[in-house]
């Protein structure tokens, strides 16, 4: 079930410049899953809506949520300055993520561009751990490429821990020169689905891309939101065939998605 | 303790309902809050045939607040029928459908249609929504275009009519009574108030839309303003938002002079805001002795 | 890198000047700044004798600003011209003297009592203060009011005229267009927004004149709309105002279409607001590579 | 020079219910006198307004100052919750404080009410420092008459270091029951001259008595201010003459006092 409630910061630092890394203990983590976000509140009273950030890790045994994410405006800035120990209240957990059983004896390519990175990782562990209960021929084969601006690779170490790691960077200091695509390219590697965060025209590629190899692709949107919880109908994204709430094709992101299949939405 | 209130004949429990569009038909907000505990549940807007609304980005957010340019976005009024109506059969609150198009034609097509709706308690007519492009906006604009809708929907509705009026008039009074005097049950105020954001990076708008409407605790000054103002010219009760996340900003527009009160945008900072203004609301009542919730009921000096 | 700007002849060394009756003539605020840094000085509001303005509780504090129901306390035009032009004389910036009234008339005294200083490069009418009783409101309110006081006061005044618009409106295209044609040089936009505010405890209003002008952070989008709005409807150049606290702030009016900006109630929260918000534009043209802040204005897409 | 700087705490703790006693080191301290306020910003972005605060000691040799205020309303809710260390934005120094030179030789009575009473306590000091400079003849007395709710008499131990301190009490707990004109009746004080700070209706009340007596009355006044530094127009007071700034006999509170001569001003 969904709530509002107050979550205590068991440790924050810094991955990279205008990159954190928080842990935050909280309930609401027990029913946290792969492609899932919460919003979270600034307490700056001059900012009052909540701000989507995805999930990185979930650790339902201490109650944790690990959630990744770049200083982008007031309220994440705000929420970089707090420490261990500060409260912070938080709304969840929202959005529908990726679905694990659609992904059971395939080769899924994991994709994560810049701040898309963080909710491949709880895929990745997620997988990984599914893999642990099921048979040899059942198992998903985790290949993960990531593209970074540079060579701060935050979370590579992590994801290494649960499949290989390709990585592209903007500069070409690490891995392949140019984005995710780049790297699929240079490195030739195939798929049979694939999983992706990330900025929008990373998204098209990769949905044109899937539809080139007649893959499916489950990619998870961005969009300015209010509430949350699929009340307000800012978050839309259009989509091919009428759905089933707005009868008018506009799917709504924080509650139809994040994850959408790449072929239903027009982006 | 009595915090029941009347409108238009229309019993209600307490005096707090939400604001149009910031809740859905409750679906969304059942397991926050117990619908059941609300005066009313009112409904984000239905037209006639499904409405698309604007591209994004449709919000944004503001100095104490937010700007939306949905567009009223809606399935039409057979989905809502089927769907959102059955989803509120079970539930002990007042229904009330917010109702918008884009000519009189439109307004009276899904009025009729509700005619015969046994869940629905009552109607509010949005002359005022800023944000989509065809005129609806103008019937809220100008009195003569105000009085001409309002008879006509008054001519088709068998629940009772409240007016939502916008504030993006140089005079809410004769809003009001025009309103009134063309044969409205009551009124709602405000609408939100047209506002822009600019992107200084990239030097475009913040929304796909240009303007949208400005809602959130920003804008309460404005909107207690213009409720005393309509308070003090029209004799039709009043039900007052803009700006409400409290019992103390609820209590505000009933000294005055509202009936009944909307949560609206405060939803989505905390979806437990309507439970805590009817609370809160009691609270104050217990601790200043009022008996009755009418007793406070325009009783600002 | 160029901050020059000109309105109606009249050169600026920046864009940015303060809200009448924010910054008094400067005076109380020369210790906080440089006034010699300044775009232009704009005086409170001077009348043709003293007014002793409204009683106290005269200010308020809502969300994200406040509400002020001065009454435009000023000791008329000899005075001013005395001691506050007399200060200002010292001074390298332009002086926009700020004049009010209750009739056509008493403007009109204001104005040939200041057509031979040679210190007033500019003068501002308001015609737009939401707290004095007289109908001076009125006058920035109705179109037809506000081209007959335009075109007196343009018959008996030597400075260019300003004419200061209420928010306070249906449309403010219309007030924007009939001052143009009645030939106002520039306009400035937004006057505070009439709000009101409720003490629950004492169920008493906040002011005493129940009303108030509403400024701060939180009025900011209506302002930005409006004055894009009126941008788009005139040739004339506009000042813009309106919760400008930050150089973040007056460049969203800029790129909407404001020629100068000016710095309200700001300057009560953060005395060195006007010094800040130049610095922060020189800081974002040098930091966008703009060479003439010219190409900023109206520059939004 | 008046200044906006950020103040540092050096201590808070609560003296009574809702009072609250604050130490902040500021450069301006050394520019402090009895019965000047400075203005002190919440953080919280809703309340953007100073809220003007009476000086209840300053000492300019450690850069500090002592404020002793009310939780009022959300701004003083929220300085109440500082700690030492925390940072605090204060405008000042603001306004006319009291004119000991006035003072000399006469036996002063010093009357505050409620959160009137913290300015008597530097007003007291000073008095007391002043009269180690003078000859004896020269020399104030200094009595000090404080109202207070209840048995709660915050600040009764510090300004017994300065005078003899006469108590009144709303609910009779401690001396006079009744307000400060009560315990005056009842302790039959006399004084050559009045300096007060409290309530209006304590305000009137020494107004009409000093004007009886015939004796000055020095009142300190409050009014609801935006900017405390003359400029909004929003603190006045109708005064008897008109006076120098605004001609029409409105004195600014926050600048032209808010110590007035209790006959000058209309209250």
């Amino acid at each position: 079930m969904k709530k509002k409630t107050t979550a205590k910061i068991l440790s924050q630092k810094s991955l990279a410049p205008g990159i954190y890394d928080m842990w935050l203990e909280c309930d609401i983590a027990k029913d946290a899953s792969a492609g899932q976000f919460i919003g979270v509140y600034p307490n700056d009273k001059s900012t009052l809506l909540p701000r989507p950030i995805s999930i990185c890790e979930a650790d339902a045994s201490k109650s944790a949520l690990r959630l990744v994410y770049r200083v982008a405006g007031k309220g994440t800035a705000e929420f970089s300055q707090y420490k261990e120990g500060d409260g912070l209240d938080v709304l969840g957990v929202l959005g529908n993520g990726y679905d694990l059983s659609l992904l059971k004896g395939k080769r899924v390519m994991l994709m994560g561009g810049g701040i898309g990175i963080p909710p491949m990782l709880e895929l990745a562990k997620e997988l990984f751990c599914q893999n642990e209960q099921l048979s040899i021929n059942e198992k998903s084969e985790i290949i993960i490429v990531v593209g970074y601006r540079d060579d701060k690779t935050f979370l590579k170490e992590d994801l290494e821990k649960y499949g290989k790691v390709y990585i592209a960077s903007e500069d070409g200091s690490v891995g392949t020169k140019g984005n995710v695509m780049n790297a699929v390219e240079a490195e030739e590697i195939e798929a049979d689905v694939i999983c992706a965060c990330g900025p929008m025209p990373m998204l098209r590629a990769i949905k044109k891309f899937a539809s080139e190899k007649n893959i499916p692709a489950y990619i998870s949107l961005e969009e300015h939101m209010a509430c949350g919880v699929g009340a307000c109908l800012g978050c839309v994204v259009k989509t091919k065939e009428v759905d089933h709430h707005s009868h008018v094709n506009n799917a709504r992101i924080c509650t139809d998605g994040p994850v959408f299949l790449a072929e239903d939405v027009e982006i | 303790m009595k915090t029941e209130i009347e409108i238009a004949g229309v019993k209600w429990k307490n005096p707090v309902t939400v604001g149009s569009g910031t809740f859905g038909s409750g679906m969304e907000y059942d397991e926050f809050v117990d619908l059941n505990k609300l005066g009313a549940v009112t409904s984000k807007g239905v037209a006639n045939i499904p409405w698309p609304g604007n591209p994004t980005p449709r919000v944004t957010e503001v100095y104490g607040g937010m700007l939306n340019a949905i567009g009223l976005q809606n399935p039409g009024i057979d989905v809502f029928c089927e769907r959102d109506l059955k989803f509120l059969e079970g539930y002990d609150t007042n229904v009330i459908v917010n109702v918008c198009g884009k000519s009189i034609q439109d307004y009276v097509d899904v009025v009729e249609r509700l005619s015969d709706e046994k869940r629905v308690d009552m109607l509010e007519i949005n002359v005022s929504c800023p944000n989509v492009k065809e005129g609806a906006i103008a019937f809220g604009q100008k009195a003569e275009a105000l009085t001409e809708i309002t008879k006509e929907i008054k001519k088709h509705a068998k629940q009772p009519i409240i007016m939502k009026l916008s504030p993006n008039v140089t005079d809410i009074t004769e809003m009001a009574k025009a309103a009134e005097a063309a044969g409205a049950d009551a009124l709602s105020l405000i609408n939100t108030i047209t506002g822009m954001k600019i992107d200084i990076n990239k030097k475009t708008f913040a929304l796909a839309n240009k303007t949208g409407g400005m809602s959130g605790p920003a804008i309460k000054p404005v909107a207690v303003r213009m409720v005393y103002q309509a308070a003090q010219a029209v004799k039709i009760p009043i039900i007052g938002m803009g700006g409400i996340a409290t019992a103390e900003d609820a209590l505000e527009f009933i000294l005055a002079g509202a009936t009944a009160v909307s949560v609206g945008a405060a939803n989505f900072i905390n979806p437990y805001a309507t439970i805590e203004v009817i609370e809160g609301i009691e609270d104050y009542m217990r601790r200043n002795k009022v008996d009755d919730i009418k007793d406070l009921i325009g009783a600002v000096k």
